[in-house]
Parts: structure tokens; C-alpha cells; sequence
């Protein structure tokens, strides 16, 4: 028996590794494997304890492989979100059957055993129903839009009553049929809950539901009293709920807001645009991007001498270079407000002439730079000047930046350049956007990537 | 009742440090990472299932294992393809 | 068709309109092209460098042998008469200074084109000839400053004490101003600038230079017009407080078309540092500042005004370099199959146009007449 | 004790050996100072500010009337008859090329400081004046090449093409060319740099310029002497490589008190780019540049040679500026309590003087007698 | 009951969250204050337990705190690593005798209590008499060099075998006496393992017996049955480990080395210097004093420009303004190499002009200076020039920053500047060597200072 | 006895995650304030010494006690001491 533990231990150790390497792009990976080698040893430890039903629990785990394996692995890297929605729910209801199972089995466990049994139910069913619903909405099988029903508000809080009844009610009576009703309430919360919640905060809604689940198959451990369960399930209850607020954060999205209710629909994060989505990055996300490309073009513009960020930008590039990264320096004709406008710049902050290219140089080759950073450029790399005979300034040679595998813009909002026409390569889908001050943005970059 | 209740502070304090200082583009392969932990649920629902003495307790305790399986093995793969990116390239 | 590039025969010119590799382009666009010998003596294109790029160097000027003549000044009025109707030429033709010129190229009905009118809009930015010249005389006009300077631009601390940085101020923002911002602040100089342009300021600031701001704000518009009187004079008390202050001052401010505005009086020059230079971009359309001559260098007071005459010609390679490609991509507008068509529904030509078919095309010139 | 300070009579001489900054110092160690009147006149320094600062100012040159003269250039012989026994002299003497001079003070039983006999030792730098003059020179000698360069120094990008920085090289890294690195560098040329002091390596690269090696290693030691001949041939190799690649040549190598090196053959001039421009600091002591005459701007083939004569009189007022601080410093050196007295036991002082008690004390000069 | 176990785990919650406050300057006091408050809690508590003998254990902690307060409040600072080795060997004692009571007092505790209580008496007598050791070397009672008895490798491994059998001996016996030898075969061995400890390296013995007496504590509450004590002892013990390896590490001493009774005399660790000690600091040093000084004065010289510093250094010092902090550079006249040598570099860093100081602008306000950043320059804050007749470079005005609050010298070497002449400066007790180029150094104290 | 051993695993980790970053400075403070904690010993000895029947247990536990005390008190005295540099600069 006591190896069994040993061993369950050694599985919440691996589980405790992998979360730590997942947040660090280097070990990301790696802790995915320890996760999975934890999960293994814990899933082989159990299966010593059973003692009835062998066969057709290995032939459940069986069915569960051959439906997971599959979906996991051919489902669109556009569709890994609803994915990740869909394995949490059942994870939910997974934790809920068990409760309700060993409910069934245990005749009387105390008044702490109730709790937790009618705990990792409600939660459980919250998870589930909430999850098939992100799923359904990023699936587009239903709008993503805010469902708003009518007195939302009321129904919500009368079902959220009835359930917290339900639970009450479980304890004192210990019924089974009271607790598979609350299940039903749960799974109408979960419902209830997600409905509100509008395209972008969608991923939100999802990293909230699997620290959810995390609480659930902890309080499922109680139920069972196995210390495996309770320690994995508070780690990702715990990790979940920083995580939910990280990536609230990042989104501009104060949590409390998405945690009462507030899941209402909310404008994408960019000023103006129109009616059009633009792509707004932080500063982890492009640093990223930067710190794991090949080759870097810097194409610089007005915005880099309002911000007299040139000296900033050199030092971005000096440090991307020594983490071994090619880095070009893309000079158009008439980047700037006078001729060799940037050369002055560039040159005050010391960057070698070899390192400045110009549009011939460059454009032959674009298709197989890794990102291009644009800072403060606009007029430059607009490509209407190539592709729109009707615009303003079609015939301007410019940057196909267009043609790079991705494209970075700094800028400090939605409005145009001197030349004061619209430009598409904001809304391309390899564009992301880094709104705020050249210099500013160049800084958080320079610290992002080192802390790489 | 009072040492799973410490684990539980522990392990909260655990979650919480550990993935504190986490980048946004790493932010949905943590989240699916963790979401292929707590598939650890399967370990409790072989555990059940092996003791159901059959009924409705056995069908239950199958399901459990079946989805859990589902949440494991589908999460485990998914967050490894979303973590391609991060292989192969040297600093 | 065939391009004609002559010597310059203006005095104290010493820039071409074509150099041996805007040749290469020409004759890659099916033109053939004669060059005078001796044309590109001061820009250091010898007559064979030309013969090797194709080119047929022929000993007079190019007028009435080829199609298109181009070339940095009007031509004078003697060549102008040996152009065919259809002929067409490319210069800065500065049309309220040649009356006589253009009456000569409406009369013969030969399409004119002068740069300076050319329109200053996206497309046209690579014939800008204005622009690239306007670069070489800011960046001259501060090496002329620091030449004709008793003193350092940059401040040095030595064992022999420490020299303050000199003080540069900019009249005017536009291509020259910038540029000579941006060479005085290379040189180490602390440079501020003015002008009346709402936008000058920021780009002013992008270059790390101060702006002087009028407490009072100007009216809008890209070109600075006449202001009110207040306005002037708030503007003209900025000025004196500025320029007493300044080692050095360089004054470009002008307004297409008209005369330069008087910005430094002989008061403000009288209040400067003596030694003290002041370098006047503006003299040839009249001067910036007061008593400025263009050509000249003009002692007032203890105060070194230098009225700048043509001052990219001083450094005739790279101006007629970036004048010979911004000809050369002004007639790529209206070339093809090796011919040049000058279609004038295209806004940048009918900007530049100056006559054509025996008309005045540009209005201000043809009410001058 | 009175200090005179003349007005210079040397031709093209724009400095002044004081300044009314410097008066002020001298008074206060308890001096007098006589100014003889329009000194200062090219340095931008009134009669009347000197008189504001306490001097008197007389019509005639003080030699003769005051026990110390100090001055930029050497006297002129009519003047050095003029000082009495124990008169003191302070100004750059060259001695070499000043022999009647040298024997008339000697004769009188002046006391003469030359100050390019000064030993660089670290407490002498406040006086240094031969570095201080230096920098200016490095300075104007950028500007000089720049101002005949008939192209940018810098490069830019623009709508009419790309136009490449130029290539300066700088010969000889002390003081002067160092600072010559520093300033092209600033204008944004790509500057390369060759000296024979082995430590001007890092200096040459601490200005963030290219120091070019010799494959060769040089002897040893802080001035270069005559070298061997596989030495100079490989130098001769690759200054030639080098100067053909360039669009600007500075030369500043210099070796006390001897005849400055030859580095720049004609051949050399020859395969230089047209245009290019060769500016010799060291003509005056018989040039880096073959046919390099000092105060004449030669054309070797179509490079222009400048060969530069008394560089920092282009800029009187600050090299006046800090010659006079030199000065005031190295009479500090030796004033105290209102009285000039020098003691030769002072290593500074004893390397300085020039003639004491009748004795020509500096063992070349006294050779050359 | 339960309140009281709630109660320890709200004051192991206070020691973790005491912990990470500690880790961070801005939150280091608080964290140790809410140490102490859990502190209280936790002892308050303990007091509910007391049956017997209350009077006396309030005497006893009465007499303790006579001792401690003052004895905490009065040492001077210099002394302070002395005092806490001390108060951190008390601590060991104590758990030691917790042991030997709760042994004396219970019958037979079986195998595990019995392992326990032995390593809590082993661990907490080494503890003890170790950091006696240290007291006394630190205090400079006894030598601070290392002490190597002859075949001290021998006597230690003598001693470390007696004690192990001891411990087997106590765990199949259950002997008081033996557990009473077992003690002092611990005294024997933390002497024996501090002896050979050399000055310098004495802190991290410290930190270390500091994690021991950590785990001594986790062990006694093994033998009490006490999660708080478990939980506060491992705690310790962890914290404890880590920080030794980084204190070793930052003294570029490899912890193994250390570990593996290698505790030999080594060179401090700056190269020549002849006999006379500078203090080399960290780079993290260096950004602390920076970070929370009011007023920093950048002396550059030579080596800024042969480091091609000027950016970096400008860099820093905008950061330094940006948090408040009033920088200037000083300026000395005949700084670098040529005349003008700075103004050159640092106006092509755009280093503003204003904030170029001269001798004259600065010397007179050095004394309020806090901290002096001595930026690759040697000869012109040479204070031999002003003091020392004898002196090639006396006369030479210099800037007086041995006037200043502290001296950081960034240098890669002890080697003088021009002149040729050594630096008093270097070995004076305010300055703190930062070694390496300078470039390097100024972007990692960039990097440091941003983290702070 | 494994609810124990859980607690530990995870006490080592919240003690490595909590001060893995610390800044040199705070090296000292730190192990300063950490000593103290270990003075938590000082409960240990409260609740022996409650519990003694005299003789040598209670000499003992009283001695340590007292040990435990001074190890508590001087030490966060001692690490506040320390710590009084940080304070009141506001950044
Ligand atoms: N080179 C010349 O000689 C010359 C002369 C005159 C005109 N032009 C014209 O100027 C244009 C030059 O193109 P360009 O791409 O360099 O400039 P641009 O098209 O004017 O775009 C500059 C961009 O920089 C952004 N920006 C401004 N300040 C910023 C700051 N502090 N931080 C971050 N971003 C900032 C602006 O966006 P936000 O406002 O959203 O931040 C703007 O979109 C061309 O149209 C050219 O024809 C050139
Ligand atoms: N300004 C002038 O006109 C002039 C002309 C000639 C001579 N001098 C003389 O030069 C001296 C100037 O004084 P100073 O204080 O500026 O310079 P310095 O006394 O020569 O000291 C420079 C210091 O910088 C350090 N260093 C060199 N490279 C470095 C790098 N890459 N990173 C970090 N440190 C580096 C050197 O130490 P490490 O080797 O240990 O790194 C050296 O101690 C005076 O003695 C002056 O008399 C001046
Ligand atoms: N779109 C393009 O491609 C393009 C190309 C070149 C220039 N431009 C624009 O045109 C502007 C002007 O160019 P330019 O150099 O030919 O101008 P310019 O030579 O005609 O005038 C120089 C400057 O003087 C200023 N000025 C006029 N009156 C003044 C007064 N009373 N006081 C102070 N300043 C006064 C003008 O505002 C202008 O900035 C440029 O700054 C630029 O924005 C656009
Ligand atoms: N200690 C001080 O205070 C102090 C002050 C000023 C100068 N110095 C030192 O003296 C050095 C020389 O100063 P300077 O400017 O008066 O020197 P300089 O004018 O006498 O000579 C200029 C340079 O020419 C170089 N040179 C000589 N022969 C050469 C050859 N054949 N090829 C190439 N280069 C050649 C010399 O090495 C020197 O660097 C300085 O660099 C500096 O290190 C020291």
C-alpha cells in the first residue's frame, strides 16, 4: 500500500514539474512530457487497487484513447481552442460521475465527505455544460456573439439558488436523487454562465471552467481521500485561476468584471478599425515571436523619430543578434518627413551602414523573413501603393511586408500616415498590432526578450 | 482532515508561484497543460469502477473512465502540437 | 527618341541633368541619348564615362538635335530658339525669373516642364528635384556656418577649460531647414528651430532639436500664408529674443511662389555674439534676412550675413547625382516603348507643365505675362 | 610685474595670446597686464572688455615695457632686442626655425618658455597647448575637406537614390587626428584610421572607428622613430590599398622636433576617385603628402591636395581661447605672490625653457646653433 | 482542537508569505513582520496546549527575551552576521533538547519517531556548535582563516561514521544515553566541519547550518506530530538550500565544492591587488545601491570609450531618472584620450548638455553624493593627485569621490590607467569593484536595475 | 505518515519557488528572517515543557525554550534591523 502513495506522490511531483516547465517557452515542452509520464505511472499505480472489472475498465480507457488520440491530433491549429474547451468538460463530468458514484457505493461518509461529493458534482456539471458551450460557440455552431436572455440576470441567480439548495439538501438528507438533480442545476448554471460571453473573452471563459474542473477533482479527492487527486486538482485549480487572471490581464479585461456576470459583450480591444478586427499583441507574445524567428527586418518610419526611439531599436536589434537571429535594417526613400530622415537617426544611434538595406535588397527575399518589425512606419509598407491602382499613392515602390511569415506594427493607434490613407496590412491576419509610444514599446520589448 | 486541508494551502501556494511569471503566448498551452492534469480524475474513476459491484455504479464508474481517458489523452497530445513551435530552435 | 544633356552655360553652375548612369537607365528605357562634351566636368563624368554608358558625346549644345533636353537651369533664350514644336525640355525653369524664356517655349509650342512646379505628391516624390537639392543646401549651409564660425559647434570640456556648445537656430522646417537641423545637431551643436507649418513642430522634435512654439497658434495649412498683424508681431519678438541668443542662424523659410518673408531684422543681428554667422538659404527669393545679398557675404556689425546663391552647385557630384535620377525618373512618368509621351491627364505632369502646344499652362506664369 | 600681450604680427595670425577671462586670472595672482590695442580684434575681444577686465591698454607692442610678453607666435627679432635681462617670454617658439631669434634672446639673457617644447606629463596638460591647438585643427580640418568634397559626407537614403557615406581616411592618431576621427564621424563618413603608436589602436577604436594593422608589428614606444625597411614597405602597402579606397585623406603624422613622415605618394594621389580631397596637417613641417605646400591648395591629377598652414587661426576665437587659458596656466606654474619666478628645477618649467641667463638649454636647438 | 491546528496553519501561511516578502526589496520589511506576527500566533497557541509548568515556560521565555532584544538591538551592524550564526545555533540547540525531551518523555514512538528524533538531535547539535564556530571566527575571537587540522580530512570522517552508528545504534536500542553521545558526536562534527572555513566563505556556512537547523525543526515535528513545525522547519530548510547556492554562486564558489568539505582557504576573489583585499560586488549589488540611492554622479573615462559604453550608460541613467533618482555626469577635463573625448561619445549617445557636470559644478557637493559611478575611468578620481606629493600625477585636479556616500568602480582588471600609478580609491571600504567591460557591466546593471 | 510526507514535498517546493529570484542584497535579510522562522522550534518546546512532569524533561524543556526564544526574538529583531535600508524611499 504504501508504494501506492509513494508512487501517487512521484505522480503530483511530475505534475508540479510540468506546470513549471510550461511556463517557460525552453521547458515547455519537456513539461508536457513529465506531466503525461506522471499521468502514466499514476493511471498504472491505480489499476493495482482494482480488484473487480478489469477487462472493461481497460477496455474504457481503450474507447477513450481511440476517441482522444485523433481528435487531438487532427483537429485545425485554428480549432485547438473549442478542443481544449471540449477535453475540459469531460474532464468535469468525469469528476462528477466519480462523486456521484462513490456516493452511490459509500452508505454514510460524514458531513465533510457530503460536501465535497456535492462540491465536485455541482462544479463538475458547471464545467461540463459551460465547456460544450465555449465549444459550441468557437465551433460556430452557434453564434459567438453575447447571448443575452431575456432577465438573464434573474434566471441566473434563481438557478444559482436552487442549486445551492440542492447542495444543502444533499448533505442533510443524503439523497442520491436530490444529488443527480443537482447535477441538472449544474449543468444549467454552466449553461447560464457562458451564454453571456462574447467571441474574444471566449478563451477567458474556458481557462476559467478548467480551474474549475481543478477544484472539482480536488474535492473529488476528498471524497475518495486519495492525496493524488486533492494535490493535482488544487494545482490546477490554483494555476488555472492565476492564469484566468493572466490572461484577463492581457486582454485589458479586469477579472471581477468576467466574474460577476459581467461577461457582457465588449468592443475588440483596438480603437478604430471600423468594423474591422484588428490583431492587438502584447508585449510577451511579440517578444516571443522575435525571440524564436530566424531573421528579423526592422522597417523604421516617421513614428521611430517622433519617438526617438532609434536608440532603442538598435539595442533590440544588437540583442537579437547576439541570441544569434539575423537582423536588417529595411530603409525606404521616403521613410520619414525629409530625405535621410532615418539615415540621421540610425546613424546617431550607431547602427552600421551594412545593416541598412534598401527596397531592392530586401523585397526579393521578404518571403522568407520571420518577422517584420514596423516601427512607426505606415505610408512605407502600405500595400496599396502596389495593389490599389485607385489609392492616393499607387505607383509608390514600398516593402511587400506583406509577403514576410509575419509582421509586427508599432504605432500608437488605428490612424493613418502622412499621406492619411487607410492602410490593409493592419487588418492582414499575420499582422499583429503593438499600440502605444515607439520608444516605450521598444523598451518592454527589450526586457521581454531577455527575460526570454 | 487538518494535513489535506495544509496540502491543500501547499498545493494552492505551488499552483500559484509556479505559473506566475508565465508569457501570454504561452498562455493557452499552459492552460491545456493543465487541463491534461486534471484528467487525473481518470485515476479516481478506475479506482471506483474497480471496486462497483456492478448496476449502475459500474455503467457510471465506466463513463467516468472513458471521459476521463478522453480528457487525458486528447490533452496531452493537443498542448504537445501547440508546443511545436517551441522546438528545434537553438539560442 | 533622343535625350540631349548640355554643360550647363548659366554662370556658377556646375551640376549636369544627366550623369553616365541615369544614361544606362534612359537607354534601357529605348531612349538615346547625346551628351555635350565637357557637360559633367565639375560633377567628375568625364566624356568617355559617358561614351561608356552609351551616350553620344557631341561638342554643341543639344538643342534642336534631340527630342528632349534636359538640364538643371532654363536654358537660355538662344537655345530655347532652336527647339522644334513638340520638343520637350526638362529644368528647373523658375518661370516668374524667365518671362522672356517662356514666351520663347510657348511661342516655338514646346512642351516645358519645369521641377519646381512639379506637384509635391506621393508618386511625384522620386522627381522631386526640389526636395534632393533642398537636401544639399541644408546640409551645406552648416558646414558654410561652422566654416565662417570663430568657434567651435561642439562643446568640449579639456584641460584648457570648457567650450560651451554652439547655439544654431532654424528658420524655417521644410527639406533644407531638417536637414540643417539635422547636421548642426550631428555636429554637436544644440540646435532649435521655428517655423509656421502646425506640423513642423513634431518633425522638428523627431530630429531631437526645440521647437520654438508662438504662444499664439497660426492658422492651419500646409504652406504658411500671410498672418495677422498680431501674429507677426509675436512672431517677430520670438525671433529677435531667439536670435540674440544663437551663434549661428539658417534661415530657409519660403513661401512657393512669392517672396521670402523678412524674419531677422538688421536690430536682431546687431544684438548677436559677435563673429556670429548667419547663413540665408532664402536670398535668392529675396532674403529671410534683412540686407542679405545673394552670393554675398555681408559684414553687419560684427555679424557675418552670407546670402546663399545656389549652393548645391558646391558640391556638384551628389546634387547632380540626385538630379540626375530625379530627371531621370520624371521622364520614366512619360516614357514608353522608347518614346516620350507626356500624357497630361496625369496629374504630376500637367502640375510640371509649363507650356505646351503653345500655351501657358500654369496660371500665376501666364498672368505675369 | 607686468604681463604684455601684443597684437600679433605674424601673417594670417587671428589668435591672441589673451583673452579678457584670462586678464581677469592673471590680476588675480596679483599681476598687472598691459594689451597692446586690437589684439584681440580677430577673437572678437574688444579694448574695452579688455580694459573691463582690469588691463591697460596700450598703442605700442610691450616688449620692453612689461618683464613678461606673452604671445602666440614667436616674436619678431626687432621685438626680442627690445627685452631687458630677466625678461620673460612665453609663445610657441619652433625653435628650429626661429635660430636668429633663438640666439637674440639668448643674447639679452631672456628667460624664453616655447611652449612646444612642453613635457607631456600629467600635471603639465592644463598647459598643453600644443594639444589644445591640436583639436582645433583636427576640427577644421574635417570641415575643410568636407567644404571642398564635392559629395555628402554622410549617407542617405531618399526617392532619388541612395547615396553612400564616404570613406575618410585619418594618418597619424594623435591628438589632432583623433579628433579629426571624432568630428568625421559625427558628419557620419566611415572613418578609418593608421598611426605607429601601438596604443593608438584602442584610441583609434574607443572613437568607434576602423584602426587599420599592419600585419608587421611596429617597435615599441609612445613616438614612432625611423623604422625598418620591410616596416616601411608593408606601411607603404597598405596606406596606398587604403588611401586609393578613400574619399578623404587627413594626415596629421608627425614626429617631434624632426621632419614629418612622407606617407601619400603622388601615385598614390593618382588612384584616388575624382573629386577626392587630401587635407595635410603636417605641411608645415614638410607634409605626409608628396607636393603638399603649406597654406596652398594643390590638384594632383583631379584630387585636390590642401596643405594646411596654422589651422587655428581659422577659428580665432576659441583657439584663442584656450591658448590663452594654456597660457594663464603655465604662468600660474610659476607666479607667486604677484611675481613671475621661475624655477627650473620644476620638470615642466625646465622642459619648456627655451634660453635662461644667456644659456640656450635645449640640447637640438643648441646644436642647431 | 481544531482551531488550534487552524490556527498553526494560518501562522505556516504566515511564514510563507514572510518568506516571499523577504525576496523582494520593496516588500522585505512587511514580509518580516507578518513572520512575526504568524510567529505570535503560532506561540499564543501553543500556550492553549500548556498543562503543567506554565509559570516557569513564561519565565523561561521571558529570560529569552531579556537576552534577545537587546542583544539584537545593540550589535552593530558590522557584527550583525555573528548574531544571527548565534541566534541561528540557539535554534538548533533548542530542537535538539525538544528531541531529547519528547524522547525521554515517551515510551517507544516506534521506528519512524525514533529516525526522527535522531536526526533532529544529530542536525540540531551540528547546527549548534557549528555556528558557534562561526561566532567565534566572525567575531575574531579565533582566527578567520581556515583552520586545517592535521588529517583533518581523516578525524572528520571518523567522527561522521561514530555518529552515523550511533544513530543506528539509538534507532534499534532506544537508549537515552546513546542519544545523549549521539549529541555530542554532533557538537564534534559541526566543529570539525566549520574549522577548516576560511573568512569569506563563512556566510555561506552560515546560510547553510541555517537550512540544517530548518530541517532539524521539519524533523522535530516529525516527533511531535506538529504540521506547523514540519511545514515552518521544511520551509526553512528549502529557502535555506536555495539561498546558499545562490550565495555561493554570487561568490563564484560552486556549491559542491563547498559541500564536499572543500571548505579551503581560497584567494578573495579579485585578481592582483598584492596583499591589500577590495570588495568585488555583484551586479544585483550594484543595481540595489543604485536603485535606492537619491543622487548618482556617472564618472566616465577612457574606458567608456574603449567599452563603447556611452549608450549603455546613458541608458541606465534614464532609467535611474525615470525612478527618481537626480544623475549627472562628471566631466573631467582630460578624461579619455584626446581632449573632448567624453563630450564626443556622450553627445553621440545624447546624453543631454545640461547634464554634463565640471570639477568645479561637483567637487563642493560631493559629500551628498550616494553613490558614485566610477565608469572605466582611473587617473581623474585618482586621490593621490590631491594627497600624495610624491605623486606623478599630483597637482592634477581630480573629482573627490572618495567624498562621496559609495564608489562603484567598473573595470575588467586591478591595472592602472595612463599615469601608470595604483589607486587608493580601489581598496577604500565605501567602493564596491564591479568587474568586467564596461559595456557588458552597464547592460546588466541595466537589466538588474529594471528587475529591482 | 504519506499526508506528512506530502506536506514536506510540497513545503520544499513553496521554499524553493518563494526566494528562487532574491537580489544578492537581500541574501543577508533573508537568511536573517529565515532563522527566525525556524524559531518556530520555540512551539516544540512551549508544548514539551507543558506537558513535563519535572526532573530533567522539565529542565530541559525549559532550556529550550529559553534557546528558542532568544532565536525567535533576536531574530526578527535583528533581520527588521537590517531591513531598515528599504525603508521610506518611494521609487
Ligand atoms: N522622406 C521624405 O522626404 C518625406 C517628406 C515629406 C513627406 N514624406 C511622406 O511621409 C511618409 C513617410 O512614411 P512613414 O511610413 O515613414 O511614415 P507615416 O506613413 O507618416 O507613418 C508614421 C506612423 O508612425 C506612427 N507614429 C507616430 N508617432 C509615433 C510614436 N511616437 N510611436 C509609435 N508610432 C508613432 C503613426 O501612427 P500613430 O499616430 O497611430 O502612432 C504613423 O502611422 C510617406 O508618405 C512620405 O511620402 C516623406
Ligand atoms: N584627455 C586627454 O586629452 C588625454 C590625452 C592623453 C592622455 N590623457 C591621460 O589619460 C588619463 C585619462 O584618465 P581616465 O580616468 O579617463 O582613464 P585612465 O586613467 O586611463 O583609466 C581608464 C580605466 O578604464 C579601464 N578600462 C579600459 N577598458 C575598459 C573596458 N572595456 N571596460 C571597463 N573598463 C575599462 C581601465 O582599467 P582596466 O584595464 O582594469 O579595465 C583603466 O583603469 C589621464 O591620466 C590623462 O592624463 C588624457
Ligand atoms: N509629399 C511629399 O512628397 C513632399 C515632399 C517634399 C516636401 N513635402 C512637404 O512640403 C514641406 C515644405 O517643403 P519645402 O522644403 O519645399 O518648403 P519651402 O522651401 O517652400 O519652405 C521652407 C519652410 O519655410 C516655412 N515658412 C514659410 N513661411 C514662414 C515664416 N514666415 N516663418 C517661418 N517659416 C516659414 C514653410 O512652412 C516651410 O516649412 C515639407 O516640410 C514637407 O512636409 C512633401
Ligand atoms: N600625457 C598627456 O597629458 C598627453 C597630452 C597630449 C598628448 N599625449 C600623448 O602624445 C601623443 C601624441 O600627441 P600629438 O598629437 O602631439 O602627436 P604628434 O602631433 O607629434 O603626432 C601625431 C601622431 O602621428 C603619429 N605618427 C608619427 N609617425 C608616424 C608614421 N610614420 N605613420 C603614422 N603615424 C605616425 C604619432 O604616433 C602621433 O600619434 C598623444 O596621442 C597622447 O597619447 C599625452
Amino acid at each position: 500500500m504504501n508504494w501506492v502513495q509513494l508512487a501517487y506522490l512521484a505522480a503530483a511531483l511530475c505534475f508540479i514539474l510540468a506546470l513549471k516547465g510550461l511556463s517557460t517557452p525552453r521547458y515547455a515542452r519537456a513539461g508536457n512530457l513529465v506531466g503525461a509520464a506522471g499521468m502514466a505511472l499514476a493511471v498504472v499505480t491505480a489499476f493495482f487497487s482494482v480488484t473487480h472489472n478489469l477487462v472493461l475498465i481497460l477496455v474504457a480507457v481503450a474507447a477513450g484513447t481511440v476517441v482522444g488520440i485523433p481528435a487531438a491530433r487532427q483537429v485545425k491549429m485554428t480549432a485547438i481552442p473549442q478542443m481544449v474547451a471540449l477535453f475540459n468538460g469531460v474532464g468535469g463530468a468525469a469528476a462528477a460521475l466519480v462523486a456521484l458514484t462513490e456516493f452511490l457505493e459509500v452508505a454514510d461518509g460524514g458531513v465533510l465527505f457530503d460536501v465535497a461529493t456535492v462540491l465536485t458534482v455541482l462544479i463538475g456539471s458547471v464545467s461540463f455544460s459551460g465547456s460544450v458551450v465555449t465549444f459550441l460557440k468557437l465551433q460556430e455552431i452557434m453564434t459567438t456573439r453575447p447571448v443575452l436572455l431575456p432577465a438573464g440576470q434573474i434566471v441566473g441567480t434563481a438557478v444559482a439558488a436552487v442549486s445551492a439548495l440542492l447542495a444543502l439538501a444533499v448533505v442533510f438528507t443524503g439523497s442520491s436523487a436530490l444529488l443527480v438533480l443537482l447535477a441538472v442545476a449544474g449543468l444549467a448554471l454552466g449553461v447560464l454562465f457562458v451564454l453571456p460571453v462574447g467571441g474574444a473573452d471566449v478563451p477567458i471563459a474556458i481557462s476559467l471552467l478548467n480551474a474549475f474542473t481543478g477544484l472539482a477533482v480536488a474535492a473529488s479527492g476528498y471524497v475518495l481521500g486519495n492525496t493524488l487527486l486533492i494535490v493535482a486538482g488544487t494545482l490546477v485549480g490554483a494555476s488555472g485561476t492565476i492564469l484566468t487572471r493572466l490572461m484577463a490581464q492581457a486582454m485589458g479585461r479586469p477579472l471581477t468584471n468576467i466574474l460577476f456576470g459581467a461577461f457582457k459583450a465588449a468592443p475588440p480591444t483596438a480603437g478604430g478599425g471600423e468594423q474591422r478586427s484588428v490583431r492587438a499583441g502584447t508585449v510577451e507574445d511579440v517578444a516571443i515571436l522575435l525571440g524564436y524567428a530566424h531573421s528579423v527586418l526592422v522597417v523604421p518610419g516617421y513614428g521611430l523619430a517622433v519617438a526617438q526611439a532609434q536608440h532603442a531599436a538598435r539595442e533590440l536589434a544588437q540583442l537579437l543578434e547576439s541570441r544569434g537571429i539575423s537582423v536588417d535594417y529595411g530603409i525606404h526613400p521616403v521613410a520619414g518627413r525629409m530625405p535621410g530622415h532615418m539615415n540621421v537617426l540610425l546613424a546617431e544611434a550607431d547602427v552600421p551602414y551594412e545593416q541598412l538595406k534598401e527596397l531592392d535588397d530586401v523585397n526579393p527575399g521578404m518571403g522568407s523573413v520571420d518577422v517584420v518589425l514596423v516601427v512607426g512606419a505606415n505610408d512605407v509598407v502600405n500595400p496599396g501603393a502596389r495593389d490599389e491602382p485607385s489609392s492616393p499613392i499607387y505607383g509608390m515602390p514600398i516593402f511587400d511586408v506583406d509577403k514576410a511569415k509575419s509582421v509586427v506594427f508599432m504605432k500608437r493607434s488605428m490612424r493613418p500616415g502622412f499621406a492619411g490613407v487607410d492602410n490593409e496590412l493592419l487588418y492582414n491576419p499575420k499582422t499583429t498590432l503593438l499600440f502605444g509610444d515607439a520608444k516605450d514599446s521598444l523598451t518592454k520589448l527589450l526586457a521581454a526578450v531577455k527575460s526570454l | 482532515m487538518i494535513d489535506l486541508l495544509t496540502i491543500f494551502v501547499l498545493a494552492v501556494f505551488v499552483g500559484f508561484e509556479v505559473v506566475s511569471k508565465v508569457s501570454t503566448i504561452l498562455h493557452t498551452p499552459l492552460m491545456s497543460g493543465a487541463n491534461a492534469i486534471h484528467g487525473v480524475i481518470l485515476v479516481g474513476a478506475v479506482l471506483i469502477t474497480g471496486q462497483a459491484e456492478g448496476g449502475i455504479e459500474l455503467v457510471l464508474g465506466l463513463l467516468a473512465v472513458f471521459l476521463a481517458t478522453v480528457n487525458v489523452v486528447g490533452g496531452f497530445v493537443v498542448t504537445d502540437r501547440m508546443l511545436e513551435m517551441f522546438k528545434g530552435h537553438k539560442r | 527618341m533622343k535625350v540631349g544633356i548640355p554643360a550647363e552655360s548659366r554662370p556658377a553652375e556646375r551640376r549636369v541633368a544627366g550623369l553616365p548612369e541615369t544614361v544606362t537607365t534612359l537607354i534601357g528605357a529605348g531612349l538615346a541619348v547625346d551628351v555635350q562634351s565637357g557637360a559633367g566636368v565639375h560633377a567628375r563624368a568625364s566624356d568617355e564615362s559617358y561614351r561608356a554608358a552609351g551616350a553620344e558625346v557631341v561638342p554643341q549644345h543639344p538643342a534642336g538635335t534631340t527630342e528632349v533636353v534636359v538640364s538643371v537651369q532654363p536654358l537660355e533664350v538662344e537655345q530655347a530658339r532652336k527647339l522644334r514644336e513638340g520638343d520637350i525640355t526638362v529644368s528647373f525653369l523658375s518661370p516668374s525669373a524667365e518671362l522672356d524664356l517662356v514666351r520663347t517655349l510657348a511661342e516655338r509650342g514646346v512642351t516645358a516642364f519645369s521641377l519646381d512646379l512639379l506637384p509635391r505628391v506621393t508618386r511625384a516624390q522620386s522627381a522631386d528635384a526640389l526636395s534632393s537639392q533642398a537636401l544639399v543646401s541644408g546640409y551645406r549651409a552648416v558646414l558654410l556656418a561652422a566654416q565662417h564660425l570663430p568657434r567651435f559647434l561642439p562643446m568640449f570640456t579639456t584641460a584648457a577649460g570648457t567650450v560651451p556648445p554652439a547655439k544654431v537656430l532654424v528658420l524655417g522646417a521644410g527639406v533644407a531647414g531638417l536637414q540643417a537641423i539635422a547636421t548642426a545637431r550631428r555636429l554637436g551643436a544644440v540646435v532649435e528651430a521655428y517655423d509656421v507649418r502646425r506640423a513642423a513642430a513634431e518633425e522638428v522634435r523627431s530630429l531631437g532639436a526645440k521647437f520654438l512654439e508662438l504662444e499664439l497658434e497660426s492658422q492651419d495649412g500646409v504652406y504658411a500664408a500671410a498672418q495677422s498683424e498680431q501674429f507677426l508681431e509675436r512672431q517677430r519678438e520670438l525671433i529677435a529674443e531667439r536670435v540674440a541668443q544663437s551663434d549661428v542662424v539658417i534661415s530657409t523659410a519660403a513661401v512657393p511662389g512669392r517672396k521670402a518673408p523678412v524674419l531677422v531684422t538688421t536690430d536682431m543681428l546687431k544684438a548677436m555674439t559677435p563673429g556670429s554667422v548667419v547663413v540665408d538659404l532664402a536670398a535668392e527669393t529675396g532674403g529671410n534676412v534683412v540686407g542679405s545679398r545673394p552670393g554675398e557675404e555681408v559684414w553687419v556689425g560684427e555679424v557675418l550675413v552670407h546670402g546663399v546663391r545656389n549652393l548645391p552647385s558646391s558640391m556638384p557630384v551628389h546634387a547632380s547625382r540626385l538630379y540626375a535620377r530625379n530627371v531621370a525618373n520624371f521622364l520614366g512618368l512619360m516614357t514608353a516603348d522608347g518614346r516620350v509621351v507626356p500624357n497630361l491627364d496625369d496629374e504630376v505632369l500637367a502640375g510640371a507643365c509649363l507650356t505646351h502646344a503653345g500655351e501657358v499652362r500654369h496660371a500665376p506664369t501666364r498672368e505675369l505675362l
